[in-house]
């Protein structure tokens, strides 16, 4: 049997199993939590920093997804701090590529896009670093953009965890760092890519897409992955 | 009449399309046209920015020495500056250019691509800056609609607040 | 083994040692190497064979004697003096004033206030052993301190003693080490760890390189204690793979304790069982952060990941592992052999110990020290250290590296303690003390910090990431005298949230630099601000 | 306990036996990717995608799992080396004492930048975030050689004279 523990989100009652996370019972409770990286039935990584909570008792602000619940304790999951702290993270994600929404395949289904908006991320003080990145078009089905990539590493995980593929990792590290296929491989001349598309579904933005799919025609298919539940669908539901 | 609000609109480095939304707003844009005095645009036909002006609308971000010069100088002489869309904002779909350096922009642009004519700009195209910037990195912004362009509705709700002494409160979104 | 047995052993060795006349240590660290001293042991070792002295007079290469800037350093025995810039020249005379005079023109005196106020507990056997030769060592009372836990003690008051020492983790964040201890012992697992923290990569800090190149064993045996008293069999060493020196040092030493039955199985021929693997770090600063260490002797990407839950209870392969740095587990042997009373006597009540430091930069005597925690700032500078060279004034004293700050002239009498550093904005860190004169830029500085941050951080969270090039690129137009007041209120914003949010202690501690010299130094910044633009 | 895959190095080339070596030391596991890939870097002195894809292959690691490891860690390198180098440390003494201007130095005299390679493969310049070597600052590593006693005016000879010492 395993313990169940009674606590407070923003001052509501709620309970969860010693082995959930916060975002977890934040999500059963319709909390709303920001997140990018996260994504249900993938192990979580706690890098993109958004869900982070305030939890009393403690000056650390702690990543819902990573942080089991604990008997008592009280989150606060939309301070100002923590408000604004999220818009700049955002505005991080859209200084460091070239996101063009109003070319992009995923313009209106991108998850950036949407909490950019839903969060009132209207302009950046931030420098636009105007990165020159590759898109790899070799495949004869799927494409990637590495302008609109986020690093989530949703796609690195759900190859490596569901598909037992491994065909995504991440090369290079901080500003450089950026995912590949194989060696570094032309995503064409992977030999251990499947073309199950699954990373193209987990993809957040528009980054990873299908070819011939034009400006906002990039619509995730929901039923392809019962275990893609973003946030996104989660809160409209 | 003394009380129109004196507006000017100010078209950069974009597509015109923000203008065009902004004539979107159909027939609001009588009852507008009835409040606010266009002083100064590419839709009317005034070549001198007025001295003092209440609002203006800026489309496109700053690519030449032109465009960084009269973002400079209107925003001495207006009190409201908006950036009307996601060039104005974030550089968008011109700012693909910035990964590359000007002489290989225009090596592209004027011989390469060219069918006729094949040379470098003459004198009276502005000089190119090295890269385009979103106009509030130039000047201060006051209020910014994102969107590419920004939808007519958004505008619209947008200009009506403002001729009401109201800050807009939108919740637009680029692209 | 019975403990007349293992003092046999330890007695062969003194008296071997003590059938020379005279001793000659010369310093072969990669301070001194690279003055030359390999060519000076040479030279050495040609003129006692030409004087048919062999018998008499024995030349060792040893660890650091400290003065690196100085170097070749070496020290005679049992004349106890000591020379220093010595070349292969010198060989002769340094051997006509064995028991006499010491050579003038190269000597370094006893008084000199290099010494003074610094006290080796660490270091006590640096310079004294030869690094590659464990009889030499246990001459000195190597593994005396492990032989002692594990045979006479139980894990329990070996835990006691290095509680009761007071003994926080040389690291830099200071954690209690006897409470780390207690929570791995705690844990009850099937198999533990012990891992020793060598990678070093904070620029101007090589206290760990010295230790592991002048006294391998004694890191040895406090991992080993360590295993003893929390229930480890296997224990990895990982070492950044640029400390050649130390990585061919530490191989041997494992090499020759297993021979001698202090590492493998059943030590002393107990139960105890404890084997040690060397693994090379691979050039990524990160790693320093023990959840990326981990990861890294795993064989991945150095990228941490969200604590809890912590080594101790999860680490390397999932299971319960004790991490330590190599400063913290060489001071364990003292701390057996002459008790947590004796420990908890050096420093400050809540700072116990000695902290070797690595000074460098704008200061006369550069070199490793020792000093007791307590000891001020200026104590260090001023004296060990002989102030700033050409006639310069003192600014700023960097500690910490890239997650420390920068310390000005009017807190110099401040103790150096864990606590009171980080009062002051910057932290205690592994121990690299850089001192920079009025010529240096606290901006510069900043960015600099700011690079290194940049270069180094993992890619993984997006506030260490994005942050740190952010913030490079606003310090580069404070440099470049092109900055603006929102650049100000923009950096100092951004510091707030790359600490506050960054997944690892890298990215939280990133701004730290940047944070001191605001602090400290705002005038510098402000007078970087360009003077606002007319239009063209 | 799984098999190792058997995998044939890329070349007859006789180093690979210290890289088998190495691998079965560590009995194939995973784990052994970082040891052996620096017995690649030491055989060979670069990683090319043939030695990864080995090394990937024989200790049952992903390609691109390798290929991550490989651009993680600054140590590994992925094009082959000059025949001579030089490693300007830019730890904070260095630093402190001018090593930034030594790096410019060098550069212009070899017409190369910090991490590149001359065009006939003779020289490259590199520098490392800390040699460890702060008492002798500012230091250089030349061919594996510490250098120390180094100026922005110096160091050009003193690098070019290491050099045509060694060949």
């Amino acid at each position: 049997m395993m313990p169940v523990k009674t606590f407070k989100i923003d001052g509501q009652d709620v309970s969860g199993r010693e082995d959930e996370t916060i975002l977890e019972i934040a999500r059963e409770n319709d909390i709303f939590l920001p997140t990018l990286c996260n994504i249900a039935g993938l192990k979580p990584v706690g890098a993109c920093r958004l869900c982070m909570v305030e939890v009393a008792g403690s000056n650390k602000l702690l990543p819902a997804c990573a942080t089991r619940v604990q008997e008592g304790m009280e989150v606060t999951t939309n301070s100002e701090r923590l408000q604004k702290y999220r818009r700049m993270i955002l505005e991080m994600l859209f200084v460091e590529g070239n996101h063009i929404c109003s070319v992009c395949v995923a313009n209106g289904h991108c998850e950036l896009q949407w909490l950019a908006e839903k969060l009132g991320v209207d302009h950046t003080r931030l420098n636009y670093m105007f990165p020159a990145k590759e898109v790899d078009v070799s495949h004869y089905r799927y494409a990637i953009d590495h302008n609109r990539c986020i690093l989530c590493t949703r796609c690195v995980r759900v190859c490596a965890e569901i598909e037992g593929a491994h065909t995504w990792d991440v090369s290079g590290r901080g500003i450089e760092a950026k995912v590949v296929t194989d060696l570094n491989t032309p995503w064409a001349l992977s030999e251990t890519c499947t073309e199950c598309g699954k990373c193209v579904q987990v993809c957040p933005t528009g980054a990873l897409f299908k070819k011939s799919r034009a400006v906002g025609e990039m619509v995730k298919d929901g039923q392809f992955l019962p275990y893609l539940k973003t946030m996104r669908e989660v809160d409209n539901a | 009449m003394p009380d129109k609000v004196k507006v000017a609109t100010v078209w950069l480095d974009g597509c015109s399309g923000c203008h065009m939304s902004f004539l979107d707003i159909d027939h609001v844009l009588l009852d507008i046209a009835d409040k606010i005095d266009l002083v100064y645009s590419p839709l009317v036909d005034n070549k001198d920015f007025p001295d003092m002006v209440d609002l203006t609308l800026v489309e496109g971000g700053v690519s030449s020495v032109d465009d960084r010069a009269k973002i400079i100088k209107i925003r001495k002489h207006t009190k409201l500056l908006l950036a009307l869309g996601d060039c104005a904002i974030t550089g968008n779909v011109p700012a693909m250019r910035n990964r590359y350096p000007v002489a290989a922009v225009e090596e592209r642009a004027y011989i390469e691509n060219a069918d006729v004519n094949q040379r470098p700009p003459s004198l009276v195209v502005p000089k190119l800056l090295p890269k385009i910037q979103p106009v509030h990195t130039v000047v201060p912004v006051d209020i910014y609609l994102p969107g590419c362009p920004p939808p007519g509705p958004v505008i619209r709700d947008a200009l009506v607040a403002l001729l009401n002494g109201q800050m807009p409160d939108v919740s637009p979104r680029f692209g | 083994m019975h403990r007349e047995e293992f003092e046999q052993i330890v007695q062969a060795e003194r008296d071997k040692h003590r059938a020379y006349e005279h001793h000659i240590n010369v310093c072969t660290a990669l301070g001194c190497v690279a003055y030359g001293s390999e060519k000076v042991v040479d030279a050495l070792e040609a003129e006692v064979k030409e004087r048919g002295l062999e018998h008499k007079c024995k030349i060792t290469g040893v660890g650091c004697l400290g003065l690196c800037g100085n170097g070749p350093i070496m020290k005679t025995e049992p004349d106890n003096q000591f020379y220093q810039s010595v070349k292969p020249s010198d060989s002769a005379d340094i051997i006509d004033h064995l028991g006499k005079e010491p050579v003038k023109r190269i000597h370094l005196p006893q008084n000199s206030p290099f010494f003074i106020g610094q006290q080796r507990v660490v270091l006590s056997n640096a310079g004294k052993i030869d690094p590659e030769e464990i009889e030499s060592a246990l001459a000195f009372g190597a593994y005396r301190a492990l032989f002692q836990a594990a045979t006479e003690m139980t894990p329990t008051e070996v835990l006691r003693e290095v509680t009761a020492s007071g003994l926080r983790g040389r690291g830099g964040a200071g954690y209690p080490t006897g409470l780390k201890w207690s929570t791995v012992a705690k844990m009850d697992d099937t198999i533990k760890y012990i891992v020793c923290n060598g990678d070093e990569g904070d620029p101007g800090a090589f206290m760990d390189r010295s230790i592991m190149e002048s006294d391998p064993h004694r890191i040895l045996e406090g991992m080993a204690i360590a295993a003893y008293a929390v229930g480890a069999t296997e224990g990895y060493i990982y070492v950044r793979a640029e400390y050649g020196l130390g990585i061919q040092r530490l191989k041997k030493a494992i090499r020759q304790a297993e021979k001698m039955g202090f590492l493998g199985n059943n030590i002393f021929d107990s139960p105890f069982s404890f084997n040690v693997q060397l693994r090379l770090g691979a050039g990524a600063f990160v790693c320093g952060e023990e959840t990326a260490l981990i990861a890294s002797i795993e064989g991945q990407r150095g990228n941490p990941r969200p604590r809890p839950p912590y080594p101790a209870m999860s680490g390397l392969w999932g299971h319960s592992t004790l991490i330590n740095n190599v400063e913290t587990f060489a001071n364990i042997a003292p701390i057996i052999l002459n008790g947590s009373e004796w420990f908890a006597g050096i420093g400050t009540k809540k700072s116990a110990g000695t902290k070797v430091f690595a000074l460098s930069g704008k200061v006369n005597r550069v070199g490793l020290i020792e000093v007791p925690m307590g000891i001020t700032l200026r104590q260090i500078i001023e004296g060990i250290g002989g102030g700033i060279p050409d006639g310069r004034a003192f600014k700023a004293v960097q500690t910490g590296g890239p997650s420390g700050g920068c310390i000005p002239q009017e807190h110099l009498d401040t103790p150096v303690d864990y606590e009171s550093l980080r009062e002051l904005g910057s932290i205690m860190g592994s121990g690299g003390m850089v001192i920079m004169d009025d010529t240096s830029s606290m901006v510069s500085v900043a960015r600099y910090f700011m690079e290194f941050c940049m270069d180094e951080s993992c890619g993984k969270c997006i506030p260490c990431r994005v942050g740190t090039a952010q913030m490079h690129e606003l310090l580069t137009r404070f440099v470049d005298k092109e900055a603006t007041e929102a650049d100000l209120e923009l950096l100092e914003e951004l510091c707030d949230m790359v600490s506050q949010t960054s997944l690892c202690g890298l990215g939280q501690s990133a701004p730290n630099p940047v944070m001191s010299t605001l602090r400290y130094f705002r005038d510098e910044y402000l007078q970087c601000i360009a003077p606002a633009q007319e239009p063209a | 306990m799984v098999r190792p895959v058997e995998v044939a190095p890329p070349s007859d080339d006789k180093r690979w036996r210290i890289i088998n070596a190495t691998m079965r030391r560590y009995g194939y596991k995973p784990h052994a990717l970082i040891e052996t890939l620096h017995a690649v870097q030491e055989a060979f002195g670069f990683l090319d995608d043939a030695s990864l894809s080995f090394v990937a292959q024989r200790l049952n690691v992903p390609m691109s799992k390798a290929y991550g490891v490989a651009t993680f860690y600054h140590f590994f390198s992925l094009k082959p080396p000059a025949r001579h180098n030089c490693v300007i440390c830019l730890g904070t003494a260095c630093y402190i004492k001018g090593s930034d201007q030594m790096l410019k130095s060098l550069g212009e005299a070899y017409g190369i930048e910090e991490g590149e390679i001359t065009p006939d493969s003779e020289f490259a310049l590199l520098s490392a975030r800390c040699v460890g070597g702060c008492g002798q600052a500012p230091v250089a590593v030349v061919d594996g050689e510490v250098v120390s006693g180094l100026t922005p005016d110096n160091v050009v000879a003193m690098v070019r004279e290491k050099i045509n010492h060694a060949s």
